[in-house]
C-alpha cells in the first residue's frame, strides 16, 4: 500500500498536486480546533476589515476574522462531505455486492430501485425537504438525506465488477470450500470494489459539498452554522461585491476551486491507476 | 526449389515497458531467423507467453508500444516490390496492406465492429485495395462470401447476429477477399467446436490452394498443425527451437520439446500412459541461461545450461536447435491404426 | 422492429414506475414529518398582513383537500393522486388566487429552453472534442484542453455562475445578467424580443455549458482511448482502412453508446444545476420559481414544481432511452 | 450394489427474456445416469458448445435445479434450497475441479487459506495441527506438501501446482465423486496430461470417481470408463468409452469422431469430412426418439421413421 502511494507521488503529477491541495485544505481545516474564538459569534472584531498581518483574510461585515471563520466552514463542510460520503459508500458496497453477487430477482428489484434514486432530480428533494422540515434540517439531517440520494451510481458501478466476480472460478471455489455467503462477498470480493470505493469516496464528497453549498447559498439550510455555502450566503447577504469587501468573496472562492481540484484530481488519478487499459497506455507512452 | 517469399534475419523484438518507475523489459521474440516460401501454409506452434503471437504482429506489421523492434530485418517479396516491414514507413507499409499482406486476427467476436453491418465492414476493408467499383465489387465479394460457404445476406447482418463459425468465416473472408499473397492467422479456430473446426480449417486451406498464397498458422494445438500445415516451427521462450516439414516433426522429432508436444497427445483407439511435462514455461523478462529448456529437459547436460544451441539442420530441411538432436527419440512410437468412419 | 417495441414497453414501464415513486416519496415526506403541512403554511401566512382572510381560507380548503388531512393515511394517498392527474395543485399563495399549475406553465418555457439547449451544446462539443483528444493523445492543444476542463470539471454550479456574474456584471458588463429578456420589449414573435431573450440567455447557457463540458470531455477521452485499443479498431487499421471512417465509424461510434446512457443518467443533476443558475442570474424559470416558493412558503407552488421537474426529468430520460437501439444494435436483441 | 449418485429423467428449462417476451431454451432433456458406489470410475459427458453438458453439470454440483426429474446423491435428492448444515454436507461428498486454474484462487488472496477453510467446515477441526495434518495429507496426494503451498499467492505458482491445489483442497474432506468441467480446455498441452494423468490416478489409487465434462474424444478416450455424447440438450449414445468410441453408432457420435483431427497422417493435410455426416446428424437434432439398449452394453437414440 505505502509502495503505491510512492510511486504516485513520485510519477503522476495529478496525484502529487491533488495530494498537496487537500493536504493544504486540511491543515487549514484542523487550525480552527485551536481557534481563539467561537466562529458561530458575531461582531467579535472590528468589520470589514481587508486582509492584513492581523487578519490576515479580513474580517467580514459580521466582525467575523475571516482566517478563524473559513477554518470553521471548511472543517464542517469536510466532515459533512466525509459523512456523506462514508454512508452513501456503506450503501452502495451493500447493494452492488448483493445485487451482482445473488442475481435474480434479488438484483431486478435492487436495481431497480437504483434506476429510480438515479433519475429523481435531488435538487428539488432537497427542497422539499428544507420546505417542510425547516429549522429541524440540522447539517446531520442533511448528510442523511443526501447520503440516501449518493449511492445509487456507485452501486451499480461496484454491481457491474461483482457480476464479473461472480463468474469467476474463485468464486464458485470459496462457496465449495464452504465460505458462507457473507464470508465470500466481504472477504473475497470487498478488496476487488476497494479502489472504486476510493475513487467514488472522493468524487462524493464533491458532489455532496457542492450540493451544500447551493443549498445554503440559497439560504436552504442552517445558516447560522459556518460552513462554506453559509459564507457565500452571508457574503452575499451583505452584497460584499458591490460594498468592495471583495476578501470576502475572493477567498472563499478561491480556497473552494483548491478543495474541488485537489478532491477531483486525487480521484481522477486513482482512477487511472485502477484502469489497468489506461495503466497499459501509460507504459507505452 | 521454390522461392522465398519472406526471409526473416535475426529478428528481436522486446516490450520495453516503464509503469511507476519499475521498468521491465520482456525478450518477446528474441533471435528468430526464418524463411517462408511462396504457397505453402506454414504451422507455428507454442504454448501461451512463448512470444509466438508477438513474432506474428512483427510479420503482420502490427508492432505497437510498447513492443518495439530492437534488431533484424523481416523482408517480404511482394508482387510490387519488395519490402522490410521492420523499416518500412507507414505509407510503404499501407500500400501492402490487404492487397499483398493480411492478416486474421484472434477472436472473431471483437475484431468485428459491433454497430456495424458486415457489408459495410467488407467495403471499409476491401473497397479500396481491390480498387473496383458498383457492380464489379459486389459481384467480387458475393462470389466469395459463396466460397465460404455464406449465405449473401450476412452483409445485412451484424456480429451478433452471427453464429461463431459463421463469423469466423467472414473474417476470413475480410482477410482473403482481396486474394493477398501472405495470410497470417492467429489462432483462428481455437473458440470454435469440433466439427465447425474442421469445417473451418478446411476452407482455409482450399482458399489458400485456389490463391496459390503463403499462409503463417498460429495455434498451440498440435492436431491443428499435423492437419493443415506443410511445415511446421515450435516456438519455445521466443525462440525459434525446431522447424521442418510436418510429418518429419511429428513422426521424428528432433528437439526434446517438440518430441514431448507430440507424445503428450492422446489419440483414440490408443490407451498407452501418456507422459507429462513438468515445470512451467520461464519467464520471457528472466528467461534461463543457456538452452532455454534446459530446466524441464529431460536430456539436458551441463553445456545446456551454459550455451546456446545454434538453429542447426539436422536432416533435409529440417532445423533444430538442440546441443543432443541426435539422441532425441519420439516418446510413443506412432502406432498405424485404422480409422473407422 | 418487434425488439425495439418490447424495449420501449420496458422504458416506458420503468419510467411510469420512477415518477410514480418520486412522487409518492414526496407525499410520504411531507406526510410523515412530524409538522403538519397545511397548519404550518397557514401559521407562516398569518403573520404576513398583506394576505385576506379570504385567500387563508381557501388556502386552508385547498390544502386540506389535497392532502386530506384527518382522513386515514391511504385516503389521504389517493385524494392526493386524484388531484395530481388533474394537475390540480390548489392556488399559489404568492399570485393568488391563480392556480400553481399554471405560474408553473408559464416558467416551464424558460427552464426548458435553458435546459435543452445547454445540454445540446454540452453533450455535441464535448463528445467531439473528447472524441478528438482521445483518439490523438499526444496533442499538444488537446492536452491543454483536457487540463483547463479537468481544472473546471469539479467547481459546483453556484460558484461558476457567481464567477460569470462577476466578470460580466461587474468588472465588463456587456451582456444582460438578470430576467429573461429587458424590459423594454414587447413579448410575442418580434425581432427586438427574440433577440433581447437570445443575449440574456447567454450567461446562464454558459454557465451549465462551462460546468458539464468537461464532465463530457473527460468522459468522451477516457472511452475514446480505451476503444482505440479494442481489437476492431486495431484490425481495422490494420487493414488500413480509411482514417476518418475508423474515427466516426468505429472509434466515436461504439463510444457514443455508453455516452448516451451517461446522458440518460446525467439529465437529473443537470436539472438541478439549472435551477441554480436561474437563481444567480434571474431567470424566469421554474428554479427561480421554486426558491421563490419556498422563500415564500408557497406550498402548493413547491409541490407543483417538485412534482413537474420529477415528471420532467423522466420523460426526457425515456427520450434519450429510446435514441439507444439506433445507437447499438445489441440492444434490440435483449 | 448401491448407487452413489442417481440422475434420473432429469430436464433443464431455461427461460429468457421478461415477463412478456418469453423464450425457453431446453438446456437438458430427459437425461439419465448413475454411477456406483463400490466401484469408482471416470464417467465422460462429452458435448460442444450448446450441448447441456455444463448445465448438467451444474445440476449434479446442486448449483441449477432440474425442471424435471430429479438427481440424488446417496438417495438425497440434490438442491442448493436446502439448509446450509445439509448443503455443506453435500460438498463434503461431491467437490468441483475448475477449468482454469489461474482463476481458481482469488489472486488477492492466499491459497492456503481455501484449504484451511475446506477444513474447518468439513471435518470440523479447530486446532492448527490437526488443519496442517489434514491439509499437508489432502496435497500429499497430488505431489504437494504444506510447506509448498503455505503463505503463497497464486502468482507464485505454476499452472500445474495451482490445478494440483485445487484438486488437493477438494479432496480435503475425502469425497467420493469429483466433478470435473472442463479441466483441461483451458492449460497448455504441456500441462494438459499432467492434469488428466492425475485425474487418473485419483480414481485408481484413491477409489475417487470423477464426472469428466469435455470436448476432447481423445483425452475422453483415454481416461474415461464409460461416457455419455449429448447433442442439443439430449443423450445420443452412452456406454462403456472404448466400445462408444472406438465404433460410434449415432451418427452424431461418428460425425464428432470423424471431425478429431488426428496426428496419424501428420502433414497429408486431411481436412474433408463427408458432408452427408453432418447433414445426418443436424437432421435429428429435432427429433426425440428414445434410447435403446444393445447387446454391446452401450444405449443409442434411435428414431422412428415417419
Amino acid at each position: 500500500m505505502f509502495a503505491v502511494f510512492r510511486d504516485l507521488v513520485r510519477y503522476n503529477a495529478e496525484f502529487t498536486i491533488g495530494l498537496v491541495l487537500v493536504v493544504i485544505i486540511v491543515a487549514f481545516s484542523a487550525a480552527s480546533f485551536f481557534s481563539p474564538v467561537d466562529p458561530s459569534l458575531i461582531y467579535m472584531t472590528i468589520p470589514d476589515q481587508p486582509p492584513s498581518a492581523q487578519y490576515w483574510f479580513g474580517t467580514n461585515s459580521r466582525g467575523q476574522d475571516m482566517f478563524w471563520h473559513l477554518a470553521a466552514a471548511f472543517k464542517n463542510s469536510l466532515i459533512f462531505g466525509l459523512t456523506v460520503a462514508v454512508l452513501s459508500r456503506i450503501i452502495s458496497i451493500a447493494v452492488g455486492l448483493t445485487s451482482g453477487y445473488l442475481g435474480g430477482w434479488v438484483d431486478r428489484v435492487l436495481m431497480f430501485i437504483n434506476d429510480i434514486f438515479v433519475s429523481v432530480p435531488i435538487f428539488p428533494i432537497l427542497v422539499l425537504f428544507y420546505f417542510v422540515l425547516r429549522n429541524n434540517m440540522d447539517s446531520f439531517t442533511l448528510a442523511l438525506i443526501m447520503a440516501g440520494f449518493g449511492w445509487p451510481f456507485d452501486a451499480r458501478l461496484i454491481r457491474s465488477v461483482a457480476v464479473g466476480l461472480k463468474h469467476r472460478e474463485f468464486t464458485r471455489h470459496a462457496v465449495f470450500a464452504g465460505m458462507s455467503t457473507p464470508k465470500v462477498l466481504l472477504e473475497e470480493h470487498l478488496p476487488y470494489v476497494m479502489p472504486i470505493v476510493f475513487a467514488t469516496f472522493m468524487n462524493n464528497m464533491l458532489w455532496s459539498i457542492g450540493l451544500e453549498v447551493t443549498l445554503a447559498v440559497l439560504g436552504f439550510t442552517n445558516i447560522n452554522q459556518p460552513t462554506i455555502g453559509t459564507v457565500l450566503y452571508w457574503a452575499n447577504s451583505h452584497s460584499a461585491m458591490v460594498v468592495g469587501t471583495w476578501w470576502w468573496i475572493v477567498i472563499p472562492v478561491i480556497l473552494i476551486v483548491m478543495t474541488f481540484l485537489g478532491l477531483f484530481l486525487l480521484a481522477v488519478s486513482m482512477n487511472e491507476y485502477i484502469d489497468p487499459r489506461s495503466r497499459l497506455r501509460r507504459m507505452g507512452a | 526449389m521454390t522461392e522465398d517469399l519472406l526471409k526473416v534475419e535475426g529478428l528481436k523484438a522486446y516490450y520495453q515497458m516503464n509503469y511507476f518507475g519499475v521498468e521491465r523489459e520482456v525478450r518477446a521474440v528474441d533471435d528468430i531467423t526464418m524463411t517462408i516460401r511462396k504457397n505453402e501454409i506454414y504451422g507455428i506452434a507454442g504454448e501461451s507467453s512463448s512470444g509466438k503471437t508477438s513474432f506474428i504482429k512483427v510479420l503482420a506489421a502490427a508492432i505497437r508500444p510498447p513492443m518495439r523492434i530492437v534488431a533484424g530485418s523481416v523482408k517480404y517479396d511482394f508482387k510490387n516490390g519488395p519490402i522490410d516491414v521492420a523499416t518500412a514507413t507507414p505509407a510503404q507499409i499501407e500500400a501492402v496492406r490487404w492487397r499483398h499482406l493480411s492478416y486474421i486476427m484472434q477472436g472473431s467476436m471483437s475484431v468485428l465492429n459491433p454497430v456495424r453491418r458486415i457489408g459495410r465492414t467488407f467495403e471499409d476493408f476491401a473497397r479500396r485495395p481491390l480498387g473496383l467499383s458498383g457492380e464489379a465489387y459486389r459481384a467480387r465479394v458475393l462470389n466469395h462470401l459463396e466460397r465460404l460457404k455464406l449465405p449473401a445476406d450476412v452483409l445485412n447482418a451484424y456480429p451478433h447476429e452471427l453464429s461463431g463459425g459463421m463469423r469466423q468465416r467472414v473474417t476470413i473472408g475480410l482477410a482473403t477477399v482481396c486474394h493477398p499473397e501472405f495470410v497470417i492467422a492467429d489462432e483462428p479456430t481455437t473458440a470454435l467446436d469440433v466439427v465447425v473446426q474442421k469445417e473451418v480449417l478446411g476452407l482455409i486451406r482450399e482458399i489458400q490452394q485456389d490463391m496459390g498464397s503463403s499462409v503463417v498458422f498460429v495455434t498451440h494445438d498440435m492436431t491443428v498443425h499435423a492437419n493443415m500445415a506443410d511445415r511446421v516451427g515450435i516456438i519455445y521462450a521466443g525462440r525459434l527451437v525446431e522447424e521442418g516439414p510436418t510429418r518429419q516433426m511429428f513422426f521424428a522429432p528432433k528437439h526434446p520439446y517438440t518430441a514431448h508436444l507430440v507424445a503428450s497427445l492422446p489419440r483414440i483407439g490408443d490407451t498407452a500412459q501418456r507422459p507429462a511435462l513438468e515445470g512451467r514455461p520461464p519467464s520471457l523478462a528472466s528467461p534461463p541461461s543457456g538452452c532455454r529448456f534446459h530446466p524441464r529437459c529431460p536430456l539436458a547436460i551441463d553445456k545446456c545450461k551454459t550455451d546456446v544451441p545454434p538453429l542447426i539442420q539436422v536432416a533435409n530441411d529440417h532445423r533444430s536447435a538442440c546441443w543432443r538432436w541426435q539422441d532425441v527419440e519420439p516418446l510413443v512410437v506412432p502406432q498405424r491404426h485404422e480409422v473407422m468412419a | 422492429m418487434h425488439g425495439y417495441l418490447w424495449f420501449i414497453a420496458k422504458r416506458a414501464l420503468q419510467m411510469l414506475a420512477v415518477i410514480f415513486c418520486a412522487i409518492s416519496a414526496t407525499f410520504l415526506v411531507t406526510h410523515l414529518s412530524p409538522i403538519d403541512p397545511v397548519e404550518q403554511v397557514l401559521g407562516r401566512l398569518s403573520s404576513r398582513a398583506n394576505l385576506s382572510p379570504e385567500a387563508i381560507a381557501s388556502t386552508r380548503a385547498a390544502l386540506s383537500d389535497l392532502f386530506g388531512t384527518g382522513a386515514p393515511l391511504h385516503e389521504q394517498y389517493v385524494n392526493f393522486w386524484l388531484r395530481l392527474v388533474r394537475g390540480d395543485f390548489g392556488p399559489s399563495l404568492m399570485a393568488f388566487p391563480t392556480p400553481a399549475m399554471d405560474i408553473v406553465a408559464r416558467a416551464m418555457p424558460w427552464t426548458l429552453g435553458l435546459l435543452v439547449s445547454a445540454t445540446l451544446i454540452t453533450f455535441v462539443i464535448g463528445n467531439l472534442l473528447g472524441a478528438l483528444a482521445g483518439y490523438n493523445q499526444n496533442n499538444r492543444f488537446f492536452k491543454l484542453f483536457g487540463i483547463i476542463a479537468m481544472g473546471i470539471q469539479p467547481i459546483p454550479y453556484y460558484v461558476v455562475a457567481f464567477i460569470l456574474l462577476i466578470i460580466f456584471g461587474f468588472l465588463w458588463p456587456v451582456l444582460p445578467i438578470s430576467g429573461g429578456f429587458a424590459m423594454d420589449v414587447t413579448p410575442g414573435y418580434n425581432w427586438p424580443f427574440i433577440s433581447s431573450v437570445l443575449q440574456h440567455a447567454i450567461l446562464p447557457t454558459l454557465s451549465v455549458v462551462i460546468v458539464g463540458f468537461g464532465g463530457w470531455f473527460i468522459g468522451m477521452r477516457a472511452l475514446v482511448s480505451n476503444v482505440v485499443n479494442d481489437d476492431y479498431v486495431t484490425y481495422a487499421e490494420l487493414a488500413g482502412v480509411d482514417k476518418s471512417t475508423i474515427v466516426g465509424g468505429y472509434v466515436i461510434r461504439n463510444a457514443m453508446v455508453p455516452q448516451l446512457t451517461a446522458l440518460a443518467l446525467a439529465l437529473g443533476g443537470v436539472f438541478s444545476g439549472t435551477v441554480i443558475t436561474e437563481q444567480v442570474f434571474n431567470y424566469p424559470g421554474l428554479g427561480s420559481l421554486l426558491i421563490d416558493a419556498v422563500n415564500y412558503g408557497d406550498y402548493s407552488l413547491v409541490l407543483a414544481v417538485s412534482t413537474v421537474s420529477i415528471t420532467a426529468v423522466a420523460v426526457a430520460i425515456f427520450t434519450v432511452d429510446l435514441l439507444h437501439p439506433l445507437l447499438d444494435p445489441r440492444v434490440k436483441a435483449e | 450394489m448401491s448407487t452413489l449418485l442417481d440422475v434420473r429423467n432429469v430436464s433443464k428449462r431455461f427461460t429468457m427474456g421478461g415477463l412478456l417476451s418469453r423464450k425457453t431454451v431446453d438446456a437438458v432433456q430427459d437425461a439419465s445416469l448413475s454411477l456406483s458406489a463400490e466401484t469408482p470410475e471416470i464417467f465422460t459427458i462429452i458435448g460442444e458448445s450448446g450441448s447441456g453438458k455444463t448445465t448438467l453439470a451444474r445440476m449434479i454440483l446442486g448449483l441449477e435445479l432440474p425442471t424435471d426429474g430429479e438427481i440424488s446423491f446417496r438417495g438425497k435428492t440434490v438442491s442448493h434450497r436446502v439448509g446450509r448444515q445439509e448443503r455443506l454436507e453435500f460438498m463434503a461428498n461431491v467437490q468441483p475441479v475448475f477449468q482454469n486454474p489461474f482463476e481458481a484462487f482469488n489472486p488477492l488472496k492466499r491459497i492456503d487459506r481455501y484449504l484451511e477453510s475446506t477444513a474447518k467446515r468439513f471435518l470440523k477441526l479447530r486446532h492448527r495441527d490437526d488443519l496442517d495434518a489434514a491439509m499437508d495429507s489432502a496435497l500429499q496426494k497430488v505431489g504437494l506438501s504444506i510447506a509448498e503451498v503455505r503463505g503463497r499467492f497464486p502468482h507464485e505458482m505454476s499452472g500445474g501446482q495451482l490445478q494440483r491445489a485445487a484438486i488437493a483442497r477438494a479432496l480435503i474432506p475425502n469425497p467420493p465423486l469429483l466433478v470435473a468441467d472442463e479441466p483441461v480446455s483451458m492449460v497448455d498441452a504441456s500441462l494438459r496430461m499432467s492434469i488428466v494423468n492425475l485425474l487418473k490416478s485419483l480414481r485408481d489409487d484413491l477409489r475417487v470417481s470423477v464426472i469428466y465434462i469435455t470436448h476432447d474424444l481423445a483425452t475422453a478416450y483415454y481416461i474415461s470408463n464409460r461416457l455419455i455424447i449429448m447433442q442439443r440438450g439430449r443423450i445420443v449414445e452412452m456406454g462403456d468409452a472404448r466400445t462408444v468410441l472406438d465404433n460410434p453408432e449415432h451418427p452424431y457420435s461418428r460425425l464428432l469422431k470423424a471431425s478429431v483431427l488426428s496426428t496419424e497422417d501428420a502433414g497429408s493435410g486431411k481436412l474433408i469430412t463427408d458432408p452427408g455426416m453432418a447433414e445426418r446428424a443436424t437432421a435429428l437434432i429435432r427429433q426425440p426418439g428414445r434410447l435403446v439398449a444393445r447387446p454391446d452394453g452401450r444405449s443409442v437414440r434411435v428414431y422412428e421413421r415417419a
